[in-house]
């Protein structure tokens, strides 16, 4: 049953209200206030989302909260209201966006404080949480629209903050364009469910109606709106082939790469398909492909994350990775598991960039892993949360990311995606390897920084390092939450999911203990290997990518993807434009046309003016015989 | 037939004579009346043998005027310019004296006669539309003056066509607007009608002529005239002072005779026509025809024939004293400058002219006299 | 009397040559003098055709004919002459301003 | 009933430039101009506020002989269709008035005032005119003062463009002008009534022949107008060149002349042949949309691209309108609305660069926001809206449009897409390359933000941007029934039912009463 | 009028007509043109249109031909010389008239030309009847004309005089325009 809960409102007021006071207020009143104003609403929001979500707690399970702001889009038989709604899967959600945000705020403000333009930035981040709350809590597809382009839009301002930069700029562009293509899926999607549900005289993108009448869109249809949604998903979450945009959106402020591109906004694709789980439920074909590109996505990223020598891209890489994992858990249909290593990468992820935020910081900007080294004395907080989070991402027991990754991966072999399983357990591992390559190279070994910096190293301020520290905490423990089945309080979090995104059904049977141990040795191995390769026999490394050079190669450029789309979408489709649209058939062609009658009657007047020689007795002469002419015919009226 | 034909030929031939011989006269006075007016001798040495100083008779100088003068000049050289168009040079003289000479056919200088039965009327032609054909012939004037002041290839006699063409074309206006409130008058074009519809009296005793209905006509006419006939005070195409002899500065001889009998005769034609519009034509006040009825009931019969002919006595007596009228007035008055001749023309004679008609018009329309 | 024909071909003839004197000679003033020939013709077959129909109208026509032929005169002549004033000539094949 | 209240909403602005004739001192001018635009956007407010949302039919509609001989009546009439169309017109007016107040027009202020009221007039007139011929009229009376606006305060091939455009419609035009009149032609013949009445004209029966080929004389008179591919060429000029003002009412209202014309005369008078016309009008659209997109991406004149965008934004009006259902045709016409808000916002502010820099190459700027951050952040929003970013104005039309296209053919949605990516693409590069990036040309160091009349003219803009984003349902629940009623008159959905069998539709098009009425079309043959 | 009288004015007419086209001479041209006008006039007086003749003459030959020649004189205009340009022009509009004249004359030949011949009324041509007629029938006609002749002499005015103080002979065309 659901409950009239007007709050809910003030979890979008507030962020709404600090990017009011940034945008117009925040330049006059300075740093100060915007400081404590960007930040703040975060925690008042956090502090609105706990009061509904502890409520929701309080409910029976499969309870909501809901309230109805307007209508908005009401056209002929169709119609859509603004509408907020919050149920475990949203509440979770919500925690997070507003926790994580909150502190990733907090650490802005250290992050920014020598940028002039902080009212701006936190106008952004503000906006962004707005936008990613509206996501969240909207109680239909069309307002989760609306959150999903504003995210895109804020991601977009916020890569191009250091808008000077082309290249930033650039980056900033291609990530919008690359959403806005899968957004385009999107909307088909969603037209797709209207016109379907339509033809049965449902006119709703409502969540909870859409559930009530999923039974009439049919596997057909709802195989076709799953996987354009999903082509949405890939989009936002960055999944193959549209995640070429996520790297690049490492240009951004540290603290954008952690709240958006790592907790948080990146993460929508999986929120939706969890949503919107009961469509997908009824379209195996659709799901497969999800848990597939997940598959393939999370290898694929992981095998570039191996050799990347800038800090953030590493991290971009392994976000890719992760999210791929996360579509693996909801592809094979285990939404809430999909759910929880959603959470759990919020933590250790935005974590993760906030320490290799501290640290570019520290190193003032240096992003290359490979000027760095033996930070750990340096930096001691950043280096003890970041390897938390690293043991985390790594899926070392207790950590919270092993429990999610387990939950994942399980799901999968037990939806029958075998081999899907098998690239799981293969990226895990390589996870762990690039991750402590990461580390090593970062904070262990002998100090690669270059002298004058060397003497500045500085430890982040509080202000930075608390957050770090909240978010060690939870990287930590937040995968207790959901122990495996049989302890304590087993899959508290899954049940506590079930009611919205529905259990997972497993086809096949497996023994949840082998598959965690395989994936734990496969970790492991990683762990050892990165050990073996970058403290202990420092030598390899190059060796290998001497040796396997076109591989190193390969990968280092990324596959090439970019250049690949480059050469077979971007530059014809400017050459068509320019030279065959622009000049070809506009310019000359059509216009041509146009000019050429013109020019055709302009020509003929030309001509037929000479006739007129301004000689009065030429014109006489001419009426003369004009004369002549009618009285003959007269004449040879009357004589006829 | 043949009688109208012949009577046609004579009173022509008449009028003709009439007019030459009025313009010696004139000729006459030109010389000897200037000299009395100015207190001179004046020309007085021609004679026949001295005859008439034999006879101790003062020398009234009219050999020298009419017949000396004229021989004189028709045996001059007759001089053509160089450069002159030599055809139209010889032209405009004739061109100027024909019109005039034509117009003095529509005169009536009598009452209608009957000799043997044939009714004939003492006018040389009687047309209906007299008065146009006056009009016409007058405007036509015009040519021989212009062409005489172009063809002579002078500036001078340019300057003089120019300054005749002008003033004659302004002042037939004002010639012809007197001329038409006189036709409104008496309700014809036909002269002779208008000069019978002068006779009779009013109360008795007034005579019924046009000058007492139509003053201000009278006098637009007398100005007109002047001015139509090129003379002092609107002599200006021949003011000697500015231009020599104006138009017919190139011209001697027999053709300059020619100009200066034109202006004769003009005078004379203008002279008869106030005469006839004006001063009842031949009419003589009291006198009907059967005999005088003198105002106070006496009467006194005459013979048809004398009738007629003291009325054709009357008729030449009248144009006598209106020439030596006019001539007074040459030689009284100083000349006009251009503009203001042209000022009196087309600001004083026409909208004067113009107010008489539309008066005269008024005035008929009231006394209902409209057929 | 005269035969209407006879009359009228004499004015066809004047009105022709009229119309050939407007199209040959060069100086306006002549091809306006023309102009007037042809209004004379034209004027010439009213009257006759008027006489032969014993009706006025025809010379009533004519008597309109003549003032607008003079108010034609006036117009044209100042016409003619402020051309002279600013072209110096008044010859037809000089003033071919409104040409191409 | 108040009689007379659209009258006077129409004839004010003409009364206003009479008054402004007389106007000597520059100032009084551009005050009395402002003023007497005011007045008519404060009597569209209060029609707005007078108008009866769940009515169908013309309200406030006036009736009277104009020329009787001929049935010509001054008919007028506002209805849900074209409430917000003149409301557009009367506050795009005020706004580029109060804008080219400020200095953008230097030259003959009196006369482009002048132009500027006399062309509100014709907008209104034909935007209200019920009566084919009254709607002619002020169809052709709008013509000649943009012309003159264009060809006398433009800038550049001023007068190429301003003839061009004047070409263009005009061809479009007379067309019409035939149609119309063989369309009053059959009327005679039908009800031996003459009357160029609009109600009366939807009845006459026609012919499948007549019907296509009076409906192409219409199509193609305002297809020219809206414009769409391939006979927009003339936009670009026109706009390019055009004074900023101009473009903004060209942009702004001008453009939806067009496709109000499809919506009221072209697609009821003729519904079954619209409908057979819809698989070709729509892929027009989707050229014209994906086509105008990619144009424009390449131009390197701001102006130009904007009017190509606008071509591509004008496909998706048409695309919308011939989807022929509630949903795309309410989106159609709140897609007009948007494009004339934030097309209209854009070109404001490119004049107002203009006026800085006197120059519209894309190339002489690049990292404006530096030197002009409102002018950037208002730019952004209007920039958003014009790509249809969901919670602005733009989102709501476009949605529509393609929910609706998708309703009828769903492969059309699929391209139509297309069109929102570039549409993405070409804006944001465009943005890039003026605001972002550093400082390439030194003279735009000095360049300065905006005056307080320029923010002025553009809060308003901005906000409509919102509110209409945000709040669709007062305009939409208004504009809705006209709509719905618009398509029950042109009986589509039966239509559509013919329209499944092709081969029945000349039987049961509303020509049925074709067989009967033959004899009578001998008779009437001369 | 009798037939000889007839042939008399009639070849009078035809050369002095001739006369106005061929005379190299403006002031000639005039002068055939005055005689022409003359001749038509003793025809119209001939034809019982002797008012109108007379007025012809009072009017034409009196007024507006002296018109001509004051414009003669003011442009002083001498003999045409040089060459006069289009020959071709000359030729063919002298044959173009002459066709005209033959083809008027098949017209005009008498079986195609009838007209009702009917008797002049009592007073036909008399300055009564036209009168009588301008009065009646033509009265508007009438007082139009006269306001256009008040408009000619106006226009012609303007046209003919130089601004004050001028010398700009283009001012003549100022005031005109």
């Amino acid at each position: 049953m659901t409950v009239e809960f007007p709050a809910l409102a003030l979890i979008l007021l507030f962020p709404a209200l600090g990017v009011v006071f940034n945008l117009f207020l925040g330049p006059r009143y300075g740093r100060g206030a915007v400081n404590a104003v960007g930040p703040g609403v975060m925690f008042v929001a956090f502090g609105v989302a706990t009061w509904a979500f502890l409520t929701l707690l309080a409910m029976s399970p499969g309870g909501a909260l809901a309230v109805h702001l307007w209508g908005w889009i009401e056209a002929g038989r169709f119609h859509s209201e603004f509408g907020l709604r919050l149920d475990a899967l949203s509440g979770v959600m919500v925690m997070i966006v507003t926790g994580v945000g909150a502190l990733i705020h907090l650490y802005s403000v250290g992050y920014i404080a020598h940028d002039e333009d902080f009212a701006r930035f936190f106008t952004y981040m503000n906006l962004f949480a707005l936008s990613m709350l509206t996501l969240i809590l909207a109680d239909n597809l069309l307002m989760m629209f609306v959150g999903w382009e504003g995210v895109g839009l804020c991601s977009y301002l916020l890569i191009a903050f250091w808008y000077t930069n082309p290249q930033f700029a650039y980056n900033g562009r291609k990530a919008f364009v690359v959403n806005r293509i899968g957004d385009a899926g999107f909307l088909l999607g969603i037209f797709t469910i209207v016109a379907t549900l339509g033809a049965h005289g449902v006119w709703t993108l409502d969540f909870v109606e859409l559930r009530q009448h999923a039974a009439l869109l049919g596997g057909a249809a709802a195989a076709a709106a799953g996987f354009l949604l999903f082509i949405g998903a890939t989009g936002k979450s960055a999944q193959i082939p549209l995640y070429v945009w996520l790297p690049d959106a490492m240009v951004g402020p540290t603290p954008v790469s952690a709240l958006i591109h790592a907790a948080t906004m990146v993460t929508a694709g999986v929120y939706m398909i969890a949503r919107l789980g009961f469509i997908y439920t009824m379209a195996p074909a659709a799901l497969a492909l999800v848990a597939t590109t997940g598959a393939v996505t999370a290898l694929f990223a992981a095998t570039i994350a191996l050799v990347q020598p800038d800090i953030k891209k590493v991290l971009a890489y392994s976000t890719i990775s992760q999210l791929g994992y996360m579509f693996l858990g909801v592809g094979s249909g285990a939404y809430a598991s999909g759910i929880f290593h959603l959470m759990t990468h919020a933590f250790f992820k935005g974590l993760l960039f906030l320490c290799a935020g501290s640290v570019i910081h520290a190193l003032g900007g240096e992003q290359d892993m490979n000027k760095m080294g033996g930070l750990r004395r340096k930096l001691p907080i950043t280096f003890w949360t970041m390897s938390v989070a690293t043991l985390a991402i790594a899926a070392v027991p207790p950590f919270s990311g092993y429990f999610s990754k387990d939950l994942i991966l399980e799901a999968a072999y037990d939806s029958g995606h075998s081999w899907l399983w098998f690239l799981g357990v293969i990226t895990a591992g390589l996870t762990s390897f690039y991750m402590f390559r990461l580390i090593f190279m970062t904070f262990f070994g002998e100090s690669r920084v270059d002298p004058e910096k060397e003497h500045h190293l500085h430890e982040s301020p509080a202000v930075m390092t608390i957050p770090l520290i909240v978010l060690a905490i939870l990287a930590a423990v937040g995968g207790l939450v959901n122990l495996p089945g049989g302890l304590l309080w087993g899959n508290a979090f899954v049940r506590f999911l079930t009611p919205v995104v529905g259990s997972f059904q497993p086809i096949v049977e497996a023994s949840p203990a082998s598959l965690s141990l395989v994936a734990s040795v496969a970790s492991g191995l990683g762990i050892a290997l990165a050990y073996l390769f970058y403290l202990r026999l420092p030598g390899i490394p190059a060796l290998l990518a001497w040796r396997l050079q076109d591989a190193y190669n390969l990968l280092l450029n990324k596959y090439y993807i970019d250049e690949l789309y480059n050469f077979i979408v971007t530059r014809p489709l400017f050459w068509v434009s320019d030279h065959v649209l622009n000049r070809a058939i506009d310019s000359f062609a059509i216009d041509g046309a146009a000019d050429g009658a013109a020019l055709a009657v302009q020509t003929s007047g030309q001509i037929a003016r000479r006739a007129e020689t301004g000689n009065v007795q030429h014109y006489a002469f001419v009426y003369l015989l004009g004369a002549l002419g009618i009285v003959a015919y007269y004449l040879f009226l009357v004589t006829r | 037939m043949t009688i109208e034909l012949i009577a046609g030929a004579i009173k022509a031939i008449l009028m003709i004579v009439a007019a030459l011989s009025l313009s010696l006269f004139l000729l006459y006075f030109e010389r000897k009346g200037s000299a009395l007016i100015q207190d001179r001798i004046g020309s007085n040495r021609a004679t026949i043998t001295g005859l008439g100083k034999r006879m101790g008779m003062p020398n009234l100088g009219i050999i020298n005027t009419t017949i000396a003068d004229p021989i004189k000049m028709f045996t001059k050289e007759d001089f053509v310019p160089a450069g002159a168009d030599k055809f139209l040079h010889a032209l405009a003289p004739f061109m100027a004296l024909f019109p005039v000479m034509i117009t003095f056919v529509v005169i009536p200088f009598g009452d209608t006669i009957s000799i043997s039965g044939h009714r004939i009327d003492l006018e040389a032609a009687n047309l209906n539309a007299g008065a146009l054909y006056l009009l016409a012939t007058i405007g036509l004037g015009v040519y021989g003056v212009a062409l005489a002041g172009w063809s002579s290839n002078n500036r001078w006699a340019l300057l003089g066509g120019i300054r005749a063409t002008a003033q004659m074309i302004s002042y037939e206006l004002a010639m012809g607007l007197a001329i038409v409130s006189v036709i409104m008058t008496f309700g014809t074009l036909n002269l002779q009608e208008i000069v019978r519809g002068q006779g009779g009296v009013w109360f008795g005793f007034l005579p019924r002529w046009a000058i007492f209905t139509q003053p201000l006509a009278f006098i637009l006419l007398l100005v007109a005239g002047a001015a139509e006939s090129k003379r002092i005070p609107f002599d200006l195409p021949e003011g000697d002072s500015e231009l020599i002899q104006g138009y017919f500065t190139e011209y001697s001889g027999g053709k300059q005779a020619v100009f200066m009998l034109t202006d004769f005769a003009e005078q004379a034609l203008v002279a008869m026509l106030l005469t006839t519009f004006f001063l009842g034509g031949w009419q003589i006040p009291w006198l009907m025809r059967d005999g005088f009825h003198l105002p106070g009931g006496a009467f006194l019969a005459l013979p048809a024939l004398a009738v007629s002919l003291i009325g054709v006595a009357a008729f030449l007596v009248k144009v006598v004293a209106l020439c030596v009228f006019l001539g007074t007035v040459r030689w009284t008055l100083p000349r006009l400058r251009y503009d203001q001749l042209m000022r009196l023309g087309w600001k004083g004679l026409v909208p004067l002219g113009l107010f008489n008609v539309l008066v005269t018009a008024f005035v008929v329309v009231a006394t209902g006299r409209v057929q | 009397m005269i035969p209407l024909s006879y009359m009228m071909s004499l004015s066809a003839i004047i009105f022709a040559i009229g119309v050939a004197g407007v199209i040959i000679r060069r100086n306006i003033l002549v091809m306006f003098m023309s102009i007037e020939l042809m209004l004379n013709a034209v004027n010439l077959a009213f009257i006759a055709l008027g006489s032969r129909l014993g009706s006025m109208d025809g010379q009533v026509i004519v008597f309109f004919v003549m003032t607008v032929a003079a108010a034609e005169a006036a117009v044209g002549l100042g016409i003619i002459i402020s051309i002279f004033r600013n072209r110096e000539t008044i010859h037809a094949d000089d003033l071919t301003l409104m040409r191409w | 009933m108040n009689g007379g209240l659209l009258t006077a909403l129409i004839f004010l602005p003409l009364l206003g430039a009479l008054f402004i004739l007389m106007q000597r001192e520059e100032r009084a001018i551009w005050n009395s101009a402002f003023i007497f635009s005011l007045l008519p956007l404060a009597l569209s407010f209060y029609v707005l506020a007078e108008f009866n949302p769940h009515a169908a039919e013309y309200q406030f509609a006036e009736q009277y002989d104009w020329i009787p001989a001929f049935g010509i009546t001054y008919h007028i009439g506002i209805d849900g269709i074209s409430l917000f169309l003149v409301l557009l017109t009367t506050i795009l007016i005020t706004l580029s008035l109060l804008y080219s107040g400020g200095g953008d027009i230097e030259e003959r202020p009196r006369e482009f005032c002048f132009f500027m009221l006399v062309l509100e007039t014709g907008l209104l007139g034909a935007l209200l005119s019920v009566d084919l011929f009254l709607f002619y009229v002020f169809w052709e009376v709008m013509l000649i003062p943009m012309y003159f606006l264009i060809g006398i305060w433009g800038h550049g091939r001023k007068v190429y463009a301003a003839i061009k455009f004047v070409l263009f419609t005009m061809f479009g035009s007379l067309l019409m002008l035939v149609a119309i009149l063989y369309l009053v032609y059959q009327a005679h013949v039908h009800f031996n009534r003459t009357s160029f009445d609009l109600p009366l004209l939807y009845q006459v029966p026609l012919t499948v022949t007549e019907g296509r080929w009076l409906f192409a004389a219409f199509a193609l008179a305002f297809a020219i107008k809206v414009p769409m591919w391939p006979v927009h060429t003339w936009l670009p000029d026109a706009h390019t060149n055009a004074p900023t003002a101009g473009s903004v009412i060209l942009a702004g209202v001008m453009l939806k002349m067009g496709t109000y014309g499809f919506l009221r005369f072209a697609i009821p008078l003729f519904p079954t042949v619209a409908v057979e016309a819809i698989p070709l009008f729509m892929a027009l659209a989707i050229i014209g949309i994906i086509y105008g997109a990619l144009v424009a991406m390449m131009q390197p004149d701001l102006k130009r691209l904007i009017a190509y965008s606008s071509v591509s934004h004008l496909g998706f009006v048409m695309l919308g309108i011939f989807a022929l259902n509630p949903e795309g045709v309410d989106g159609a016409i709140y897609q007009m609305l948007n494009h004339g808000v934030s097309t209209g916002g854009l070109f404001l502010l490119v004049g107002m660069l203009y006026l800085r820099r006197h120059t519209r190459e894309i190339s002489e700027f690049g990292g404006l926001w530096k030197r002009v951050p409102v002018y950037a952040a208002i730019f952004m929003v209007v920039m958003l809206s014009s790509i249809g970013l969901p919670g602005l104005n733009g989102f709501v039309g476009e949605f529509l449009i393609m929910l609706g296209a998708f309703l009828r053919i769903r492969l059309a949605t699929v391209f139509a897409v297309v069109g929102v990516i570039l549409g993405a693409l070409y804006m944001l590069w465009t943005y890039e390359r003026v605001m972002f990036g550093p400082i390439t040309r030194a003279v735009n160091e000095t360049i300065s933000d905006l005056t307080g009349r320029e923010i002025a003219v553009m809060v308003p803009v901005i906000a409509l941007m919102l509110f209409m984003g945000l709040f669709p349902r007062p305009l939409i629940s208004r504009i809705e029934p006209s709509v719905t009623a618009m398509l029950a008159r042109a009986n589509v959905a039966q239509a559509l039912e013919l329209e499944r069998q092709p081969s029945r539709l000349a039987a049961l098009s509303p020509a049925r009463h074709t067989l009967n009425r033959e004899p009578e079309m001998a008779a009437a043959a001369p | 009028m009798p037939p000889f009288l007839y042939i008399f004015l009639g070849a009078l007419a035809i050369v002095s007509a001739l006369g106005v086209v061929v005379q190299r001479n403006p002031i000639h041209s005039l002068l055939a043109l005055i005689a022409t006008l003359m001749t038509v006039a003793i025809l119209f007086m001939g034809e019982d249109a002797v008012v109108v003749g007379f007025l012809q003459i009072i009017v034409y030959a009196g007024a507006i031909m002296v018109l001509f020649l004051f414009v003669i004189w003011l442009l002083n205009l001498q003999v045409e010389t040089g060459p006069t340009g289009h020959l071709a022009l000359k030729l063919f509009g002298s044959l173009a008239a002459a066709l005209l004249v033959t083809e008027l004359f098949f017209i005009l030949a008498p079986p195609r030309l009838q007209v009702k011949f009917t008797h002049e009324p009592p007073g036909y041509g008399s300055l009564a009847s036209l009168a009588g007629k301008l009065f009646t029938d033509y009265l508007v006609a009438f007082e139009v004309t006269s306001v256009l002749l008040l408009a000619a002499v106006v226009g012609s005015v303007a046209l003919a005089r130089r601004l004050p103080g001028t010398d700009d002979p283009r001012a003549a065309g100022k005031i005109a325009s």
